[in-house]
């Protein structure tokens, strides 16, 4: 469904992906490991269309997206969701939440709206407050429900866990499991709490310094010993590079 | 003492509607626009020409703010979205005083420097209301600055183009990452300012003679206003703009010789204690 | 060759008024344009070199040239001691005007320096002595060492000795210990404090530099214009000075002069009935520079300069 | 010791970013601060710079740092740098490095009207060329930062860290965005700093860097220690496991 191929994209003279290939299936939940810098957010950042690749393509079921504008790739499906959130803290949750369905009908907006507060129950006895004032998992749970109220077929998260208590990141990342199973959207993880994301993805690439360094059934990943050195730092772990 | 603040009020409004212009843009675009004043001289310069040419006055209204919708838009369109990718925020403020040198030149070239007199908008002796003295040009640029408000707020708070906005000046790449159209709402944004300008310019000229410096005075006030209400809030500067004109009525009458200064340092003093404005709030910021 | 510029400029500076001694008016505007360019040199190092942002410094002038005159005028003080006091006190308000700067930034800062530069005319305006609306009439010329400057020609000279004066602070200040820590706190706040620069301090000399220029401009013009109005320093000349400023280059020194000339002598030499197009001209001219040039017109110089000598090189 | 906090805390309204945090560092080590995202270790800095407002104490050298201005640190031999680059970027490397000496040059306002270039004296040039030699820049000193890679400018950051003869210097995530042959010069380079006397604290994501180089760590998540220890400690540490594995 979402296919990309030897994706290369730079920041001025300094490349920061050098050839990227990933797939991601309907209904699967694939997460991209690695430590700060290694491109994680690049990655989606050009998927969504803010940033352009130098080469490459990326495509969602077929149609080709890297050279759209970041509101027709939104039409095309394809919602991320920042890392740091990112929601409006001086609106309304409600407000948010409209801006989510931003291209929609009203009835479609309305049905999308009733879906995501069923979801998200906190986030209907809020409805009217301002979004700033909402906890960190609540805002977390805001992010996610804003971006379905775009109808995704495919979801980019990027760091949900960011800030939060390990039980809320398990919320989360169990209503995300659920949401992607049941409504066939695909999910395209980035988490640096590693073993939580491949406890929930089905599979996992490992990106070093801008390019996939290992890439795996998540079960496998996470017992292979070059992922636990990457979080403990085992030595020399990037002397293979 | 009530007429007093009736009058301050009536003032106010037009301290609000540009201030309104003003921190509809610089909350959503980050510019600063020093031309606020001057697009509404600009435009007053026009409905002046159309009423000499006996346009009847409702008609040369709403001429003159489609036409500041359209000089918004071109403006939005021909500079701005130009500039905002080159510059930094200092170049944007002198791209609006660099406006401001256009708009008063053209203004000077076209219809000379000499003071002029705008026809009031109604003509008649004050209404007596409950011992309160009620002049009628005040009722109806009350009214006017009212209703506007009410739409603008409308707007900005029950459609998708106005939340869009708002959103904008929270947070521009969260707006870009949910697919917001961010060149048309630019676009709504000034065009709206450019049309509250036009309003504005048209409600102060018959108070002051037309020529082409006489809303600096008036964006001077606006940009106090806007500082009271603590710069990022539409509804802070509606209640700035409320409460300057207020102020400055009962300062002019109790303290006349600090009144063209008491604004002035009001605002400095302002900035400086409470930098957030009086009503100013500070963003609900994520943790 | 580029060791003798200078005075190859220099010479032709002092034979300008003897070439053109039969067009008074053309040394007047050139005594302007010098005027102009001295105050203007202020903002340069306030904005290029600073990176603050002054609204107010049109009433810096008026500070130094009201406080000159009227010392001159009421207690008959010398010449020189009113100069030194008008420069004094116009750096006075510099470092009052200067403390906003400490807390405010850009738009803020832009709407401070504009309240109090208007609030100062206002009260120079307010003073009796000061001739109120009427402005300040005959004030007497600049007189020196037993010799008045009467003419515009002798005036051309000593506004020149000031213009002179001006650029060489300038450009030694920028090669100074403090003119480069306030480039350095230009470009990065965090990184000057974090190499132990105290960024208020220098901000503050930042303003009683640029506010020492402009009372000296302001000075030389009451003296040489005699005649001061505070309607003429208000915002309109702030912003003008700023269009100078940023025309010309910030951050260069002869592009401010040439800015300073440019303003001076389109405004003055275009045909009646077409001086309000001076305004629409520069303010074009200003938009085009902030798009396209961010040294100003004195980068069309520079490679004009370097394509001169990249020839002379390679021949 | 060379810096001690005690009992540090940082509040942000509700949110408590740092939460009683003690913990000292030894002169002449490398004492690195690690942790999740926002587990409040850039706040620590911020701290120790007087940029946020906090409760408990910080000593430097056994001086309270309350109250001290951050301009007056690099005076009392602590400097830092800075995640985003802070450089100045309209002068060369020569000059970004100079400034280091902000402090320690002397100049009154009738040199600096007179048009005196300190940076120019010989003294000046020698510091520079040395610690240059240092980190590697030597050939790069007249080039502009701009121009050069982001790991290199990084390294202009740290020489100009260094060029006063810091006694404290705290690295704020100096291997972010590193290439693999750029952090290990990195680490090469952080080594010869420590063995000329330097004490360094690092805030750093990479545990590459961290467990190679570092004496002693110092693990936070959210506001809290939660442990501390020489790196074979902690890569043991069953807490630490957690919070980066996210073990249940």
């Amino acid at each position: 469904m979402l296919k990309i191929e030897e994706l290369h994209v730079s920041y001025g003279i300094i490349e920061a992906l050098h050839g990227i290939s990933i797939e991601v299936e309907t209904s699967e939940i694939v997460s991209i490991l690695g430590s700060n810098g290694a491109g994680k957010t690049t990655l989606l950042k050009t998927i969504s269309g803010i940033l352009k690749p130098t080469t490459g393509v990326i495509t969602v079921d077929g149609v080709v997206i890297n050279s759209m504008e970041t509101s027709n790739v939104v039409k095309r499906g394809v919602v991320h969701v920042p890392e740091g959130r990112h929601i409006f803290p001086n609106l309304t949750v409600q407000d948010n939440l409209i801006l989510g369905g931003y291209f929609g009908s009203a009835a479609q907006n309305n049905e999308n709206m009733m879906f995501v507060l069923n979801t998200f129950p906190v986030l209907r006895q809020r409805l009217h407050q301002k979004a700033g004032m909402l906890s960190g998992g609540e805002q977390q749970m805001l992010a996610l429900g804003r971006g379905l109220m775009g109808n995704p077929k495919m979801l980019l998260l990027d760091e949900p866990s960011l800030g939060l208590a390990p039980i809320v990141t398990s919320e989360i990342f169990s209503i995300v499991r659920k949401l992607a199973k049941e409504h066939a959207f695909g999910v395209l993880l980035v988490e640096q709490n590693a073993r939580k994301a491949l406890e929930i993805s089905d599979r996992g690439y490992v990106l070093v310094n801008g390019t996939i360094e290992l890439s795996g059934r998540s079960e496998e990943l996470r017992e292979n010993p070059e992922v636990q050195k990457l979080y403990l730092g085992g030595k020399n772990v990037d002397s293979h590079i | 003492m009530w007429t007093l603040i009736f009058r301050g009020l009536a003032t106010g409004s037009i301290y609000s509607l540009t201030a309104m212009g003003i921190v509809l843009v610089l909350s959503t675009t980050n510019v600063m626009n020093f031309a606020q004043g001057d697009m509404g001289m600009f435009l007053a310069f026009i409905a002046f020409a159309l009423l000499m040419r006996h346009v009847s006055y409702p008609i040369a209204i709403i001429a003159v703010v489609l036409i500041g919708l359209l000089l918004g838009a071109l403006l939005e369109r021909g500079l701005m979205s130009k500039v905002r990718k080159t510059t930094s925020h200092l170049g944007m403020l002198i791209v609006t005083l660099a406006l401001t040198m256009i708009l008063e030149g053209l203004a000077g070239y076209f219809f000379g420097t000499t003071p002029l007199l705008f026809p009031p908008l109604v003509q008649g002796a004050p209404l007596q209301f409950l011992g309160i003295i009620l002049d009628r040009q005040d009722l109806v640029s009350l009214a006017i600055a009212g209703v506007v408000v009410l739409i603008l707020f409308i707007v900005l708070y029950r459609t998708k183009i106005g939340i869009a906005s708002r959103s904008l000046a929270e947070d521009e790449y969260a707006a870009r990452l949910l697919g917001i159209p961010i060149k048309n709402i630019y676009i709504f944004i000034w065009a709206a300012s450019f049309g509250l300008a036009g309003l504005a310019g048209i409600m102060v000229a018959p108070k002051l003679s037309l020529e082409p410096s006489f809303m600096i005075v008036i964006q001077l006030k606006a940009f106090i206003a806007a500082v009271l209400g603590g710069m990022n809030s539409v509804v802070g500067a509606v209640v700035g703009g409320l409460l300057l004109g207020v102020l400055e009525n009962f300062v002019a009458y109790y303290i006349p010789q600090i009144k063209d200064s008491f604004s002035l340092i009001l605002v400095v003093a302002v900035l400086l204690v409470l930098p957030e404005g009086i009503f100013g709030k500070r963003a609900a910021r994520r943790a | 060759m580029k060791k003798f510029t200078p005075i190859l400029l220099l010479v032709l500076a002092l034979l300008i008024p003897v070439i053109f001694r039969q067009k008074p008016s053309l040394v007047y505007y050139l005594n302007l344009s010098m005027i102009y360019a001295i105050s203007a040199q202020g903002l340069n190092l306030l904005m290029g070199i600073g990176g603050q942002i002054s609204l107010g410094h049109a009433a810096f002038m008026a500070i130094g040239g009201y406080t000159s005159a009227v010392l001159v005028m009421v207690l008959h003080v010398p010449f020189i001691v009113a100069l030194i006091a008008g420069v004094g006190l116009s750096c006075l308000f510099g470092l009052i005007i200067g403390f906003p700067a400490l807390r405010l930034k850009g738009f803020y800062l832009a709407i401070a320096t504009l309240a109090m530069g208007t609030v100062v005319t206002d009260i120079i305006k307010r003073i009796a002595i000061t001739g109120g609306d009427y402005g300040l009439r005959n004030i007497p010329a600049p007189r020196l060492f037993g010799f008045t400057f009467g003419s515009s020609l002798s005036q051309f000279y000593l506004i020149l000795a000031g213009l002179l004066l001006a650029i060489v602070v300038t450009r030694n200040f920028i090669r100074s210990k403090s003119g480069i820590a306030l480039q350095a706190m230009r470009d990065s706040e965090t990184g000057a404090q974090a190499v132990g620069i105290n960024t208020s301090n220098y901000k503050l000399l930042a303003f009683i530099l640029a506010s020492a220029f402009a009372g000296l401009a302001g000075v030389l013009y009451g003296h040489s214009v005699s005649y001061l109005n505070t309607t003429n320093f208000g915002l309109d000349l702030s912003i003008n000075l700023l269009a100078i400023t940023i025309i010309g280059g910030m951050g260069t020194v002869w592009g401010v002069v040439l800015g300073s000339f440019l303003w001076v002598f389109v405004r003055n030499l275009m045909g009646s009935g077409l001086e309000m197009l001076t305004g629409v001209l520069f303010g074009v001219i200003l938009l085009l520079v902030v798009l396209f040039l961010p040294r100003g017109l004195s980068e069309i110089g520079f490679r004009i300069a370097g394509r001169f000598k990249g020839k002379n090189e390679s021949s | 010791m060379m810096l001690e906090l005690q009992n540090l805390t940082v509040r942000f309204g509700n949110l408590v970013a740092v939460n009683k945090l003690n913990t000292s560092v030894s002169e002449g080590t490398i004492h690195s601060l690690i942790g999740p995202n926002g587990a409040g270790k850039t706040t620590v800095f911020n701290a120790i710079y007087n940029l946020v407002p906090y409760t408990g104490d910080i000593l430097f050298s056994g001086k309270s740092l309350r109250g001290v201005p951050t301009y007056r640190l690099s005076e009392m031999r602590m400097t830092r740098t800075f995640q985003n680059l802070s450089l100045f970027y309209s002068m060369t490397v020569e000059y970004n490095i100079a400034l280091g000496l902000h402090t320690a040059i002397k100049s009154s306002i009738l040199s600096d009207i007179a048009g005196v270039n300190v940076y120019s004296r010989k003294e000046v040039k020698q510091r520079v060329a040395r610690v240059a030699e240092l980190v590697g820049l030597s050939q790069l000193l007249n080039a502009y930062p701009a121009f050069l890679p982001y790991g290199t400018q990084k390294l202009v950051e740290l020489a100009r860290a260094l060029v006063n003869d810091s006694k404290l210097v705290l690295l704020d995530e100096p291997a972010a965005g590193l290439n693999a042959g750029e952090k290990e010069q990195f680490k090469e380079i952080l080594l010869k700093v420590k063995q000329g006397g330097v004490t360094i604290l690092l805030v750093e994501h990479d545990m590459g860097v961290v467990m190679d180089i570092s004496d002693k760590i110092t693990v936070m998540n959210f506001g809290n220690r939660i442990a501390e220890g020489t790196p074979q400690e902690i890569s043991e540490n069953p807490d630490v496991i957690e919070a980066y594995l996210g073990v249940n």
